[in-house]
């Protein structure tokens, strides 16, 4: 079939769309952005292609009359061990790579001792892992930089102590290797893996009313659906990087506002906040971008600035919200230089502030920002969606409530769990727009 | 005679030193760093201050006068506190007593301080709000990077071609170190990069404070990182400042609470002369 | 009156974004009106001869939320007007009737026409004053500026103002002005007795309240201050300069006093200390006022200093007089009156080997550890070495 | 870098003309020592070169220093010099390249040492940066200064005590200053002579200007008007040689006209004209290029320019008068576009829009200058609101090439014209 793809290489995150010729959408993928942006590109979509099988298997698996309810279940345990299956790939060759890094010359006095603290820690990893994509378990991240950084980082320590070897050098280690794994193109065979994982899956399953050779057949059939690539566009921050011709990008602002215009006709204003800029951009009723602000030069307040913040306190990206909503008391805060901004917060702790307070207090800041770039580019109108990487951020959307309450009144607020793929999706239109339409 | 503590409070480390002071006889009994990362820096002040005391085997009570520098304003068993370009600008001197200005360069300021021989300070500078080019920013780009901070110096020599940093912005020049890497700028290349941005920097202090010639002490963590020492002297004759000359010192980062713990000498004997005498209180 | 109650009356003025006082005081009496005025100086005799209540607007401090006034500027403008603009956006000023822009800098001069297209039906001017000190030349331009402005207000009121009203205004004001001096004198005789803060306080108390309350207020105090002696600490004694338009935080002034400076003269809220004489009282006031401001007046960067001797002239003086030990330049960000001027006078003070040292600061600035940190070093220098 | 591979710029007489008038007046600059002539400096709006001139004395503008330095590529350095000797990053950087290039020895652009200035003359017209350059000027220099004050149009309107009062200044001050500098006796009848040709060039400069309404058009009324602009707005208005170069500059764009050409960009002639575009704000220098070649790779054209006006507003009509040669020259003063009020220059920018059948607004903010930019943002929002067109905007500096994002201008330039073009699909599609 047909499959039209955009790709929003952001500064932070690069997230794909896969769209058919109706306009429906397949698939959705996302990576972390990296320094080799043709990686990130490709992972993005191999991560988009595969969210599109999941969608192929299940408009298989829904068409049959046995398995009604139990499709969700299905596939979420497929899901979860595609991933394993994907991850135990990665660490593998993360190991690998971490043995070869441990040959540094820097580390000679005590390379053997390294070389075994490194394996024992992957075989730990490794023994960790079903457990990690257990039914029901949380992870700290999607990514496999992010996952296995934090598992690396909690074994590691003891291990390291018993080996005595420095931990700093294990670290070191690893720092250098994810680098050099994730900047290789996605490997691996995709098919295969969907079948092992249903392997896996069956194995576990033991109450279905159907029988498992037809839902191995209805995979099977889903797998051998041909997906063509018939058209990309790229957008997004690191888009004049990416490897199209000129004629196959489009601006982020075009994309944001098309895309948000897919999710909600009625969005009139889009509010997204990314890594390092945030945009505030009016739309008409065709999704049509009719104006435009973004920050200047400076970076202050957008996403990064959490990033060093949940670096500056050890906590997670997706920490930091649930913990300024306990908030008590308003904290002002007014300068939001991301780099600042953890001298800021070690001012205000040492003043006595309590850390929620502060929190709330920095979320409110980068809010504040955002709203000025929205006066800045003609104010707020019904409906309004909020879109980008930190709308994932609870508190962040607690005080944009707010504020645009108090300043533009009854406003719908549209928050999509999606929106980070709002660029992308806009890009899969123009995309799908540019072979449907010119035909 | 005189014998002070005093401790250095930073945003990235808290520095802790014993001294015996009597008149220009300095004696240097103990020392210690403790990196903060993410520890509460008080607490932290409080046990390396111990630890150095029980190490160097004196009591709290034997001290005359403890001092606190950096952030230390708030550390409730201080004697007295001295502002950092101070203490800087006397430990400098004392580490090289030949020296004409200190750079200070810790993680998120650099500062200029142009000094007479006794540590008075003349003229100095300090960088701006904006981060741009700080030493937090180094340390970011060298994670980023997979690299080891004692590394950094290293490989930044080895740079032939350096590329540069045009950000002014350090969110920014993330990206931009970002886009390096993908274009396929070799690490050393771009550690140069960032260390001859920085350098930049603070040569612009340095020029500011007027300093013309002699020997500038480097003082705080990134005194250590050779690589950033090159670029300074780099920079220094790039901007026709060949008489002037950037050196290390391998006890650097002690430079503030070495200042402080002879300021603190300094001023209890005063305070005595002056029969106010102040015990450590 | 106490001290501490006078200056937490001050301190409520000065966090009141709302201007209770000012409105309190239109309602009072029906067909009373407000005009506002931005820094540096206007002639305020003349609209309280109009029966008005001239209201000083230095933006909106550290205590206001700032989301239309960002978007109207650019990140390299400096903070005041963004401020001004949001106190007009958010309806605080609504009960104001008309607006002067003083010229100080292009900044503020277009922000005059910006009211002008914001606020249509408000009464809006710009109130040029003369670069040129000739009282034929300079003074006459002068004299019908403030002509063409009474004019205006005497439009707006519908009421004719007499040169006895306004003679009788510069009398009250003369009374305010001996009152401010009298307050600069004694805090530089006894920096320890008169904190600048609490000097700050009050004086800015003078933007919003009629000048007869003021005077009571600043009489109280004189007094107050007078039956109470207050802890001495081991300060040096320095010269701020460079804050008088845009005005620092109330942390940044503590900051500088906490890291060891007595600050002895400065140039804060300038506005009640501009003409640095009595301006006579019993002639023609326009030509009384004018040739205040060509002769006795401030210098600050917004005037042209006519001669390369006239630079710095007024600062050095200052130094001396007030027995000063160095300089502080403190000039808001993106100031460009504040930040072009400072080169020359450092280079006066430099000639005469006082030392100085400069910072910049925004209203709404948060971090104060930068501003210890400077002053604190150049306090421990002066104090350590002296 | 990518300026650097741009081919050897294609250039028409006019322009080779324009260059030799400029490189004529630094010669003529240089040579002062030799010459025995004064050299009097002074700012390019309300500036008074035929005044200057009646006293025999060379006009040295500063800011044209700070371009050619600008577009030379070396005001980075200059500007780094003068905040290391205490300059403050924020301010204008014009005074700062200024500044720095006293400190590198003070080299004009033909690499002669350019002489110390007679005189100062302080012409204060819509800019408050200017008086405070003049006073640093002073402070090294030492020499005679003469103030000018030109009241600001507060209530968008010039009055009758405006003009006294300039003139005034020009008579007690400014007259018997230039008189003591150069040792010359005023004479008004020769002042005449001058402002008769001044008038001639204004009358065809407008034409120029005014050629962008034809469809193509001929010009390029920002980048390409930057070159016409130079001789008439500095050392040229009321010489003979700037009647000739307008004369010429005329017929060659009457011949672009009649055969439909767009306008000469450095790379040849511009054929694709997607976006007519109106631009508010000075250009950057140190990447002019540059920065013009993203317009015209798109397709952009800019049909008129508030830049343009800096040096006087002569198409609303304004001309030197030789009939009242001192209140004409105070008219001119007070009329230059940064001494406008908001409101008048949100009008004129609006009548643009509508006369030059604009597509769009352009702001190019400047860093430096607040004359300019203090304001811009409710400029634009006011001319969207009274055209219905989009406005975008950019933020550069003139010679601080630390402020010239090219990707980030870059990006916000193709996302105004993709928005642009989608919105004329969208009209088209639902017409
Ligand atoms: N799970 C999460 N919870 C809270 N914030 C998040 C989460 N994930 C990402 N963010 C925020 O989103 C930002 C990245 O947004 P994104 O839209 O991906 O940016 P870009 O398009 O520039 O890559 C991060 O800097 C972070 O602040
Ligand atoms: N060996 C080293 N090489 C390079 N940088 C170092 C080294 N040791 C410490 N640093 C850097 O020094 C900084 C801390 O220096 P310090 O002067 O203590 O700063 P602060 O006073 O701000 O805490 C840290 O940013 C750290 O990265
Ligand atoms: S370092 Fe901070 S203040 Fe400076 S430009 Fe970046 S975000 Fe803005
Ligand atoms: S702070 Fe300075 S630049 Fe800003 S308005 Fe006031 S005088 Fe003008
Ligand atoms: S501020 Fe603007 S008008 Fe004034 S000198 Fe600078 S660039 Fe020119």
């Amino acid at each position: 079939m047909k499959c039209f793809i955009g790709i929003d290489l952001g500064s932070t995150t690069t997230k794909a769309v896969v769209m058919d010729e109706n306009g429906v959408q397949l698939g959705r993928g996302i990576t972390n952005s990296r320094s080799n942006y043709d990686t990130a590109s490709a992972v993005a979509k191999q991560e988009a292609w595969i969210d599109t099988r999941l969608t192929l298997f299940r408009r298989n698996l829904e068409g049959e009359e046995g398995l009604a309810g139990e499709v969700d279940r299905l596939l979420d345990g497929l899901e979860r061990n595609f991933r394993l299956e994907q991850y135990l790939e990665q660490l593998d060759d993360l190991q690998a790579t971490c043995l070869g890094n441990a040959g540094d010359l820097r580390f000679h006095a005590f390379r053997e001792r390294l070389e075994g603290a490194v394996s024992d820690t992957f075989e730990r990893l490794r023994a960790d892992a079903a457990s990690l994509y257990a039914p029901g378990a949380a992870r700290k991240s999607d990514f496999f930089r992010d996952i296995a950084g934090s598992q690396y980082l909690q074994v590691s320590e003891p291990i390291a102590e018993a080996a005595n070897v420095p931990y700093d050098a294990l670290l070191n280690v690893y720092d250098k290797s994810i680098i050099e794994v994730e900047n290789r193109p996605p490997g691996g065979d995709m098919d295969n893996k969907f079948l092992r994982a249903l392997d896996r899956e069956l194995r576990q399953l033991s109450d279905l009313a159907v029988e498992r050779a037809v839902i191995a057949r209805h995979i099977t059939d889903a797998l051998a659906v041909e997906l063509e690539e018939t058209y990309v566009v790229g957008t997004g921050y690191g888009r004049v990087r990416l490897p199209f011709p000129k004629e196959h990008i489009r601006s982020e602002i075009l994309c944001h506002g098309l895309g948000a215009h897919m999710m909600y006709p009625g969005t009139r204003t889009v509010l997204d906040i990314g890594g390092q800029d945030t945009k505030g951009i009016q739309v008409d009723e065709q999704g049509i971008v009719v104006n435009f602000q973004m920050n200047d030069r400076c970076a202050a307040g957008c996403g990064r600035y959490l990033g060093y913040i949940a670096d500056e306190m050890n906590l997670g990206l997706h920490e930091l919200g649930p913990m300024a909503m306990k908030s008590t008391k308003r904290v002002r805060i007014n300068s939001t230089c991301t780099v600042f901004a953890g001298a800021e917060l070690r001012d205000r702790l040492s003043l006595g502030e309590k850390r929620e307070d502060i929190m709330a207090g920095l979320h409110r800041a980068i809010i504040m920002r955002a709203m000025s770039i929205l006066s800045r580019s003609g104010g707020v109108q019904d409906q309004f969606t909020f879109t980008g990487g930190v709308a994932k951020n609870e508190s962040a959307v607690h005080e944009l409530t707010r504020l645009v309450a108090e300043n533009y009144g009854e406003v719908t607020i549209n928050i999509d769990p999606n929106s980070i793929y709002t660029g992308a999706l806009g890009a899969s239109e123009f995309a799908r727009r540019a072979v449907m339409e010119a035909a | 005679m005189a014998l002070t503590a005093a401790i250095d409070l930073g945003t990235g480390a808290v520095k802790t030193v014993v001294f015996r002071i009597d008149g220009d006889d300095i004696e240097w009994l103990g020392r210690r760093v403790d990196r903060i990362r993410n520890r509460d820096p008080l607490v932290l002040a409080r046990h390396g201050f111990e630890s150095v005391l029980k190490q160097v085997g004196v009591d709290e009570q034997e001290l005359d006068y403890i001092a606190t520098t950096g952030d230390g304003e708030n550390i409730p068993f201080a004697t007295g506190h001295f502002f950092s370009m101070t203490t800087h600008a006397r430990g400098a001197i004392h580490l090289d007593p030949g020296t004409g200005a200190v750079l200070d360069i810790g993680a998120l300021n650099g500062k200029a301080i142009r000094v007479d021989p006794r540590g008075k300070v003349l003229a100095y500078r300090m960088t701006s709000q904006c981060a741009s080019g700080s030493g937090q920013f180094l340390e970011n780009i060298a994670r980023y990077l997979g690299i080891a901070q004692e590394e950094i110096g290293g490989l930044s020599k080895q740079a032939d071609d350096p590329e540069q940093v045009s950000g002014i912005c350090a969110v920014l020049a993330e990206t931009d170190v970002i886009n390096m890497v993908s274009r396929g700028i070799s690490a050393p290349n771009i550690l140069k990069g960032i260390h001859l941005s920085m350098a930049g920097r603070l040569v612009k202090l340095l020029k500011v404070i007027k300093v013309k010639e002699g020997r500038v002490l480097m003082t705080g963590g990134l005194a250590q990182d050779e690589g950033l020492v090159a670029a300074i002297n780099e920079m220094l004759v790039k901007q026709r400042l060949d008489a002037v000359t950037a050196v290390g010192h391998p006890d650097s980062i002690y430079a503030g609470a070495i200042g402080a713990a002879i300021w603190g000498a300094f001023r209890h004997e005063k305070l005595r002369r002056q029969g106010e005498l102040a015990k450590a209180s | 009156m106490g001290i501490a109650e006078i200056v937490e009356r001050c301190e409520r003025l000065h966090e009141d974004i709302d201007f209770t006082a000012a409105r309190e005081w239109k309602a009072a009496e029906p067909g009373r009106r407000v005009i506002g005025y931005l820094p540096v100086y206007v002639p305020e005799e003349i609209i309280h001869a109009a029966g008005m209540l001239p209201l000083g607007i230095t933006g909106g401090g550290d205590q206001m939320e700032v989301i239309h006034g960002d978007a109207y500027y650019q990140s390299y403008i400096c903070r005041i007007p963004r401020s001004t603009i949001e106190l007009g956006i958010t309806g605080r000023l609504d009960f104001v009737d008309g607006m002067i822009f003083p010229s100080i800098c292009d900044v503020i001069r277009n922000l005059s026409g910006m009211w002008k297209l914001m606020f249509p039906d408000k009464y809006v001017r710009y109130l040029d004053v003369p670069q040129n000190y000739r009282d034929d030349i300079g003074g006459e331009f002068y004299r019908n500026e403030m002509r063409e402005l009474l004019a205006g207000l005497e439009a707006l009121s519908g009421r004719r103002v007499s040169d006895d009203d306004i003679n009788a205004s510069i009398r009250v004001y003369n009374r305010n002005r001996e009152l401010v001096r009298t307050l600069y004198a004694l805090r530089s005789d006894q920096p320890w007795q008169v904190p600048t803060t609490e000097l700050y306080l009050l004086s800015r108390a003078g933007l919003v309240l009629p000048v007869e309350e003021h005077n009571q207020l600043l009489e109280a105090y004189l007094e107050a201050v007078q039956s109470e002696q207050r802890p001495r600490r081991d300060n040096c004694r320095i010269v701020v300069n460079g804050s008088f338009c845009e005005q620092p935080p109330l942390n940044l002034i503590k900051s500088i006093e906490m890291a060891g400076c007595y600050v002895v003269d400065d140039d804060y809220v300038q506005v009640n200390r501009w003409l640095k004489r009595e301006v006579p009282s019993d002639g023609d006031p326009f030509e009384a006022l004018a040739s205040a401001f060509l002769h006795h007046s401030a210098d600050t960067a917004a005037k042209y200093a006519e001669t390369e001797e006239q630079v710095g002239r007024q600062l050095l003086e200052s130094v001396e007089r007030n027995r000063a030990e160095g300089v502080i330049f403190a000039a808001p960000s993106f100031c460009d009156p504040a930040l072009l001027w400072r080169p020359m006078l450092a280079d006066k003070l430099s000639r005469k080997g006082i030392p100085h040292i400069s910072f910049k600061y925004s209203e709404n600035a948060g971090q104060m550890a930068p501003i210890r940190e400077q002053a604190g070093t150049f306090a421990d220098s002066l104090k350590l070495w002296s | 870098m990518a300026e650097d591979k741009l081919k050897e710029a294609v250039k028409e007489p006019s322009m080779i003309l324009q260059k030799e008038l400029i490189a004529g007046n630094y010669e003529a600059l240089t040579s002062a020592p030799e010459t025995g002539r004064k050299v009097c400096s002074t700012f390019v709006p309300g500036n008074l070169n035929e005044l200057i001139r009646c006293f025999d004395m060379i006009n040295n503008l500063p800011e044209i220093n700070a371009i050619n330095n600008g577009m030379r590529k070396k005001t980075g350095a200059m500007i780094q010099d003068a905040e290391k000797a205490g300059h403050s990053e924020d301010v204008c950087t014009y005074v700062k390249s200024d500044i720095g290039m006293m400190a590198q020895g003070n080299i004009a652009p033909n690499g002669k040492p350019m002489p110390r200035p007679d005189m100062l003359m302080l012409s204060y017209t819509g800019c408050y940066t200017f008086m405070k350059w003049f006073e640093l000027l002073r402070h090294e220099y030492k020499c005679p200064t003469a103030m000018l004050q030109v009241p600001y149009q507060g209530d968008g309107r010039i009055t009758p005590e405006m003009i006294r009062y300039v003139v005034k200044q020009l008579k007690e001050e400014v007259i018997p200053t230039m008189e003591r500098v150069s040792g010359v006796k005023f004479d008004i009848d020769r002042l005449r002579e001058m402002l008769k040709l001044s008038a001639r060039a204004e009358d065809d400069l407008v034409w120029v200007l005014e050629s962008a309404k034809h469809r193509p058009s001929p010009i390029d009324a920002y980048f390409g008007a930057v070159y016409y602009m130079g001789p008439i707005f500095t050392a040229f208005r009321g010489t003979r040689e700037a009647v000739d170069y307008y004369v010429m500059l005329r017929g060659e764009i009457e011949e672009r006209i009649a055969r439909g050409q767009g306008p000469i960009t450095p790379e040849g002639e511009q054929k694709e004209q997607k976006y007519r575009l109106v631009v508010e704000g000075p250009p950057n220098w140190t990447s002019f290029r540059q920065f013009w070649k993203m317009f015209y790779d798109e397709g952009a054209v800019v049909v008129a320019s508030t830049y343009s006006k800096v040096g006087g507003l002569y198409d609303r009509g304004f001309r030197h008068d030789p009939e009242h040669p001192l209140e004409s020259l105070a008219e001119y003063c007070l009329s230059c576009y940064t001494n406008n009020n908001m409101p008048q220059r949100v009008d004129l920018i609006e009548q643009y829009m509508h006369e030059y059948e604009a597509d769009g607004f352009l702001t190019n903010s400047i860093k430096s200058c607040n004359s300019f930019a203090a304001g811009e943002l409710l400029m634009m929002r006011e001319i969207e609101k009274r055209t219905g067109k989009p406005g975008a905007f950019i933020e550069t500096d003139l010679v601080d090439p630390r402020y010239f994002s090219a990707a980030n201008v870059k990006n916000r330039l193709e996302s105004y014209f993709q928005m642009i073009e989608q919105k004329r699909k969208g009209e088209k599609s639902a017409a």
